[in-house]
């Protein structure tokens, strides 16, 4: 049961595959809550590589930088969630294509 | 204490922010006005002081340069802000606060009720501001600040009264004139500035004492000197109203008159005299230049005063005769007659601030009428501007001992001595007999004869003290001002060297002279004293054949007028200079831009050059907008596409 | 070798499942043969949900209150994180980890103040 | 310890004023006014401390090497607050004509200003990352302020949305970076980049590099990433619009040049030219497009953030130089455009007054000198600053960025933005025009700035004083380096 018999590589090519993830599920939904699940999920995958370098140098650094980026995750979430909430107030919408009244 | 230089300017600087942000708070008149006068009389002050610790010191160590701070450095170009002071700039920053003041104080009575009297007093501190940075400063960047300046100060208060009527050729309101001044002068800034690239690039250094130093020492090709000269004077030309740019000068009548008494006649227009000065060694070095300033400066002389003539209006008479005496020094310049130069501008800032603050008292006294036709007789009705106004005459005609006599004397022996000896100093002495008749026809218009205004519409009277006590003072000083120049063959017997203004001068110039090979001798010639007098003739011809025609009320003028129609005509209307512009510019070009630019060059190539680019520009940007779609989803897209190209650049590229 | 060796780690975890199973369907046998067989009405045969309507449309709105102290709960919630490595190691942080453990906490009190005094917990 | 305070003495201070700040207003029912005065007392505070610090004898660094103290980082400070407490004296009359002024605005605009002394400050991923998140998390609240308004909730969404995205990616490089270098202390990357055990995934440390450079390019909206900026520039409250356009530009910045220095240490090696060249075809892409763009705007908010997008292309081109004067000319252009950018917004905020329909379009700016002669006239001071015409601040600012890159051998980097600032001329002067030269027939009222007129008239001396004096800004940052 030891971590270290996983190769790197794999830990980063895992957390590739969830960033990617992560980032089309931003290009494709029109939902602003679950875009931002989406975005939360990049985090993750950011939060996988971090840890997997933290073994792999044996260096807390790695770890203590993760807890930090959990909650500024947590601090978006609320501000996030605020913000989708005054805009359905405003507009009955949390599609975000139909928030547009800016532009060119 | 030479250190002190650059209170000169800071007074005035401040002046300028109280009334300009705080002028509408203070209401009373009174405080502005005396707050802009005493921010003036301060930097005079602070000058004076200066002449007098330079006096004290021996003639060559009379150089000393103020570093404020410096100002642009890049690599080897370093431009500081700093002030000379020596013999040449302290007697322009005395001329400018000394006369400075005095307007100031007039301007207090003359601007009197006006609904922009914090505004006029704000422009007229910057203005003063402006012209002691042009000619305090040490390099050539801080001047041609200065020269900027001023340039917009003289817009700014030609367009004073930016609604006012004004007539002219293609000139309807103020703001015209204003405009004019403005395009003219622009022509000349634009030679000014290649002259600055051009010397920086021959020197590497803009600092006037480096410059002339190093073009003494090692003189580069005669060539570049030439160029740099001549787009020097082209500035010269334009700030200075000379021919071809000097058709902006008359036109700028059209701002208040002590505006015009300031700024186009005793300080800014002299600017141009000054940048020549200053440079001489420069101009020294390129003869072919200074044939072209004498040249220049003579034919204007010449045009400017027949000009003057006919005028009726009674500052456009005195604007000619501004433009005509700048001829004169110009032709001094252009002969090596620094000095005499110097010493003309000193003198006709005295008079000829004198005569204009007079024609402004006139002008207040009738209520704003301003052609002399419908004057005459104002004698017993403002017998102090009166008094004072016939001091300024008879010392612009040439007269002695008045102050004119002596400096045009000086101008018109040198250009005899250097100038070719007969055609020019007969061409300037017909000036001078125009200027003697012009003046006194305004004198005798003005003043003398029957009076020619409604009694019942108009009641002249006297201007109040703050206006008279100027014209006291300058009468004083336009009659004692000449003895600073005494000819050594009239002062011979007093002293070795009467010139006092020569010899105060005369280390500024000893380089220039040097390449000229002017030594510093004296003698007495015969010829002298005999042109002396010819000039002194002259004069009086010209003010006797004026108080003939003039004097009384006659029939006269008009018959000559009439006899020497097209004559009288031609100058009537300025040898149709503005006609010629207005065909040259307008006609000629509307017809060469019909034929040949619009049909061919503008559609062709204009169009897809410059609208070309202009509208490149335009569809560019409404192309990129459409990028902008608002919708945040693609510019997520556009960032990861984005971020796409530069990873996979890093990585493979 | 390697193969035995997986078989041999994995045995524990096949056998709670196999528990977990076997517990799970004995319970539904058991509750039939226990039960009693009286009174068979449609609450009674309802699943018990804690007293709230099982069936009804999921469309349903929450008031917006649920997602204000849900949004506080997380902020406050991540912060304990912060606090396991400091547990962990707390004794060779000494002095300065409690003062800097301290510090944190009063930073967190006062942002519980302020959540307070804005009126953001009280529900109506 | 307690000499690791009082070296780092700005970001402690501030950040226990801050919470005061937003106790005082929980605290006080209907206190704005105290808050206000309290918030503009903390920056004053700040920024003592700031200059306090600056002047301390050598540059250390404080709390384990996670912040460095005093110097560059100090003068950043002093920059922020001054662009804070310009904010702040303009909010207040703003806020006020809207009807919508609460404590939390001062406190949320001093907790930006925490974060972005952390950025300036930070010595570590790790406070580079906070101090970010901490800034950009008070911005996303800030640009939704006015939450009735459609506008400023949908510059918030998109702000929010498109930062948090970024976010991701930020992490990702920095994550990257720590892969490589095995550390996230500036010193120990230094050390490892320089030494043979950086080479450990080269690669890797490239695409990390990519990454937070493209991160920090969103932050100070750079092509391809400043989409956002018109948006929420528009959209924004206009005050908030001031102090982000600015401050949080220069925060940015001031990211920026340190971790570009850590990263590519050796000036002359490839990956650095690779890193000089992306930076260049990014600014001159930047500038293109920023200025090009605002030509056809009608709305001058908008106008003025593309024209910010475009100034964010001229600072990079310091960037791009790699040289000290490169960064030293972006210290100077940085503080120029502070007082110059935020005088523009200021003044747009008093003009418009709270209402969102008042001077949003350039048509609504004709005929301004005859109303407001004063307005119109500082208008002018700062059009013609951001135009680059002598001798305003922008002029200065243009002239050492076009240097240092003439220097570093960008000539054609420089070529561009000398036609990007032609085209530029178009805009500005033509509002300039527009104030002057074009009749309006609709009558004003009048409108006193209030407090927003010292801000005004600090900004306007602030542009003027650097550009009759742009020697003194440009020593102290060359010595900062």
């Amino acid at each position: 049961m030891n971590l270290q018999s996983v190769p790197l590589e794999y830990y980063l090519t895992l957390s590739a595959i969830l960033f990617v993830i992560g980032a089309v599920g931003v290009l494709t939904r029109r939902n602003a809550i679950i875009i931002f699940m989406s975005i939360e999920l990049m985090l993750n995958a950011v939060n996988l590589t971090l840890v997997a370098f933290s073994q792999f140098f044996g260096d807390p650094g790695g770890q203590i930088f993760v807890f930090f980026v959990m909650a500024v995750a947590a601090a978006e979430a609320a501000v996030g969630l605020a913000i989708v909430l005054a805009l359905f107030r405003n507009k009955q919408t949390v599609y975000v294509d139909e928030v547009n009244i800016m532009k060119w | 204490m030479l250190d002190l230089a650059y209170l000169i300017p800071l007074f005035p600087l401040i002046g300028f922010l109280i009334t300009g942000f705080f002028g509408k708070k203070l209401k009373s008149e009174a405080l502005i006005g005396g707050i802009a006068s005493a921010a003036v009389g301060l930097s005079f002050a602070v000058a004076a002081t200066l002449f007098f610790t330079l006096t004290g010191l021996p003639a060559d160590a009379r150089s000393h340069t103020t570093y404020i701070f410096s100002w642009l450095a890049a690599g080897n170009f370093n431009v500081d802000v700093a002030y000379q002071v020596d013999q040449l700039s302290i007697v322009y920053a005395l001329i400018v606060t000394g006369i400075g003041t005095l307007i100031h104080i007039y301007s207090m009575g003359y601007m009197h009720g006006d609904k922009s009297y914090p505004r006029f007093f704000a422009y007229l501190n910057l203005f003063i501001f402006m012209m002691l940075n042009l000619v305090l400063a040490n390099n050539f960047l801080l001047t041609f600040l200065g020269w900027e300046g001023v340039g917009l100060c003289s817009y700014l208060l030609i367009g004073f009264w930016y609604d006012r009527k004004f007539e002219g050729v293609n000139i309807r309101f103020t703001g015209d004139a204003a405009n004019k001044a403005f395009i003219a002068n622009r022509i000349g800034d634009f030679g000014v500035l290649i002259a600055m690239f051009l010397i920086y690039k021959t020197f590497g250094t803009l600092e006037y004492n480096a410059v002339n130093t190093a073009a003494a020492v090692a003189p580069p090709d005669a060539g570049i000197m030439t160029a740099i000269a001549l787009l020097l004077f082209l500035g010269s030309t334009g700030k200075s109203a000379q021919l071809p740019l000097a058709v902006w000068l008359p036109d700028a009548m059209a701002g208040p008159t002590p505006v015009s008494a300031l700024i186009h006649a005793a300080t800014m227009v002299t600017a141009g005299i000054f940048l020549v000065a200053r440079n001489a060694t420069l101009f020294a070095l390129a003869p072919d230049a200074m044939t072209v300033v004498a040249v220049v400066g003579v034919t204007t002389a010449l045009v400017a005063a027949t000009i003057g003539i006919v005028q009726n209006d009674i500052k456009k008479v005195l604007a000619y005769s501004t433009v005509s005496q700048l001829g004169f020094m110009f032709a001094a310049l252009g002969v090596g007659a620094f000095t005499a130069a110097v010493f003309h501008v000193m003198t006709h800032a005295f008079f000829k601030a004198l005569l204009f603050l007079g024609s402004g008292s006139v002008i207040h006294g009738m209520h704003e009428e301003q052609d002399i036709q419908k004057m005459g007789g104002l004698k017993k009705y403002m017998p102090v501007t009166h008094r004072t106004f016939l001091i300024g005459t008879i010392a612009i005609s040439g007269i002695p001992p008045l102050a004119g006599f002596f400096s045009k004397d000086e101008i018109l022996w040198m250009t005899f001595e250097h100038g070719g000896h007969g055609p020019m100093w007969i061409i300037l002495a017909i000036a001078a007999f125009c200027t003697a008749f012009y003046m006194f026809r305004l004198y005798y218009l003005t003043f003398g004869g029957k009076e020619r205004f409604d009694h019942h519409r108009l009641h002249p009277h006297e201007s109040p003290v703050t206006m008279t006590l100027p014209l006291n003072v300058l009468a004083f000083l336009s009659v004692v001002g000449g003895f600073l120049g005494v000819p050594y063959a009239l002062g011979f017997f007093a002293s070795d060297h009467p010139n006092l203004l020569e010899n105060w001068l005369g280390p500024i110039f000893s380089q220039a002279n040097g390449i000229l090979g002017r030594g510093e001798h004296h003698s007495i010639h015969a010829i002298e004293y005999v042109l002396m007098a010819a000039s002194i003739a002259i004069a009086t011809a010209g003010i006797l054949l004026a108080s003939k025609l003039y004097k009384e009320e006659s029939e006269k003028p008009a018959e000559l007028a009439r006899k020497f129609k097209g004559a009288y005509n031609l100058l009537l209307h300025k040898y149709r200079i503005d006609e010629i512009y207005q065909a040259l510019v307008v006609s000629f070009i509307y017809q060469f831009s019909e034929r040949f630019l619009w049909k061919v060059f503008d559609v062709k190539i204009v169009d897809g050059l410059i609208n070309g680019a202009a509208k490149t520009t335009q569809s560019a940007g409404e192309s990129l907008r459409r990028i902008q779609s608002g919708v945040t989803q693609n510019y997520a897209l556009l960032m990861i596409a984005g971020i796409v190209v530069i990873l996979t650049w890093l990585a493979v590229g | 070798m390697g193969e035995n060796n997986i078989v041999v780690s994995y045995l524990p975890l096949i056998v709670m499942v196999a528990v977990g199973f076997v517990f799970g369907l004995s319970n539904v046998f058991l509750a039939e043969i226990l039960g009693s067989r009286r009174n068979k009405t449609n609450v009674k045969l309802d699943t018990y949900e804690c007293g709230m309507e099982p069936v009804k449309t999921a469309r349903e709105r929450f008031s917006v209150k649920f997602y204000l102290v849900a949004m506080l709960f997380i902020v406050f919630d991540i912060e304990i994180v912060f606090m396991y490595p400091w547990a962990v190691k707390f004794r060779e942080l000494g002095e300065i980890g409690l003062v800097a453990m301290l510090l944190f906490m009063a930073l967190l009190f006062a942002g519980f103040v302020y959540v307070y005094k804005k009126g953001a917990l009280t529900w109506d | 310890m307690l000499q690791d305070f009082l070296n780092s003495a700005p970001i402690p201070l501030l950040s226990a004023l801050a919470t005061l700040v937003m106790l005082l207003d929980a605290m006080k029912r209907d206190g704005a006014r105290i808050v206000f005065g309290f918030s503009v007392f903390s920056l004053t505070a700040a920024m003592a401390a700031a200059i306090y610090t600056m002047f301390l004898p050598d540059k250390t660094t404080a709390f384990n090497n996670m912040i460095t103290c005093g110097g560059y980082g100090a003068y950043f400070d002093i920059v922020f607050c001054l662009g804070g407490v310009l904010t702040l004296l303009a909010a207040r009359p703003f806020l006020l004509a809207s009807n919508t002024e609460h404590g939390e605005f001062y406190s949320l605009i001093l907790f930006s200003i925490c974060g972005m002394f952390l950025i300036a400050h930070s010595n570590n991923l790790l406070t580079l990352f906070i101090g970010i998140e901490v800034m950009s998390v008070s911005f996303y609240i800030l640009s939704g302020y006015l939450r009735t308004s459609r506008f400023s909730i949908e510059a918030s969404l998109k702000y929010f949305l498109l930062g948090a995205f970024i976010t991701g990616f930020l992490v990702y490089g920095m994550a990257l970076i720590y892969g490589s270098a095995g550390a996230l202390g500036y010193n120990e990357i230094y050390q490892a980049v320089q030494g043979e055990t950086g080479a450990r995934f080269p690669m890797i440390l490239l695409l990390g590099m990519g990454l937070l450079i493209i991160g920090l390019s969103f932050k100070s909206a750079i092509f391809p990433f400043h989409q956002w900026a018109p948006d929420v520039y528009q959209g924004a409250p206009t005050i908030v619009t001031a102090f982000m356009s600015t401050a949080g530009k220069a925060a940015a910045f001031s990211a920026f040049i340190p971790i570009l220095a850590v990263l590519t240490p050796e000036s002359s090696s490839p990956v650095a030219a690779k890193i000089g060249m992306l930076l260049a075809v990014l600014s001159a892409a930047t500038m293109l497009v920023g200025n090009i763009s605002a030509v056809v705007q009608k709305n001058i908010k908008r106008m003025l953030a593309y024209s910010s997008v475009a100034h964010a292309g001229y600072m990079m081109m310091g960037l791009a130089a790699g040289s000290v004067r490169g960064a030293s000319g972006i210290v100077f252009y940085v503080t120029a455009y502070m007082f110059m950018q935020i005088g523009a917004f200021i003044l747009i905020s008093a003009l418009e007054r709270g209402s969102e329909e008042r001077y949003q379009n350039l048509e609504d700016y004709a005929g301004l000198a005859k109303k407001h002669p004063v307005m119109a006239a500082l208008m002018s001071v700062f059009m013609l600053s951001l135009t680059g015409i002598p001798p305003f601040a922008g002029f200065f600012g243009k002239y050492y960025l076009f240097t240092a890159a003439i220097e570093s051998g960008y000539t054609w980097l420089t070529i561009i933005a000398v036609i990007s600032s032609v085209i530029s001329v178009y805009f500005y002067i033509g509002l300039i025009v527009a104030m002057y030269f074009r009749e309006s027939d609709v009558q004003e009222q009048d409108s006193r700035p209030g407090l927003a007129g010292i801000s005004l008239v600090i900004s306007a001396a602030g542009v003027i004083i650097l550009g009759v004096i742009p020697q003194f800004i440009d020593k102290i940052a060359k010595s900062l380096f």
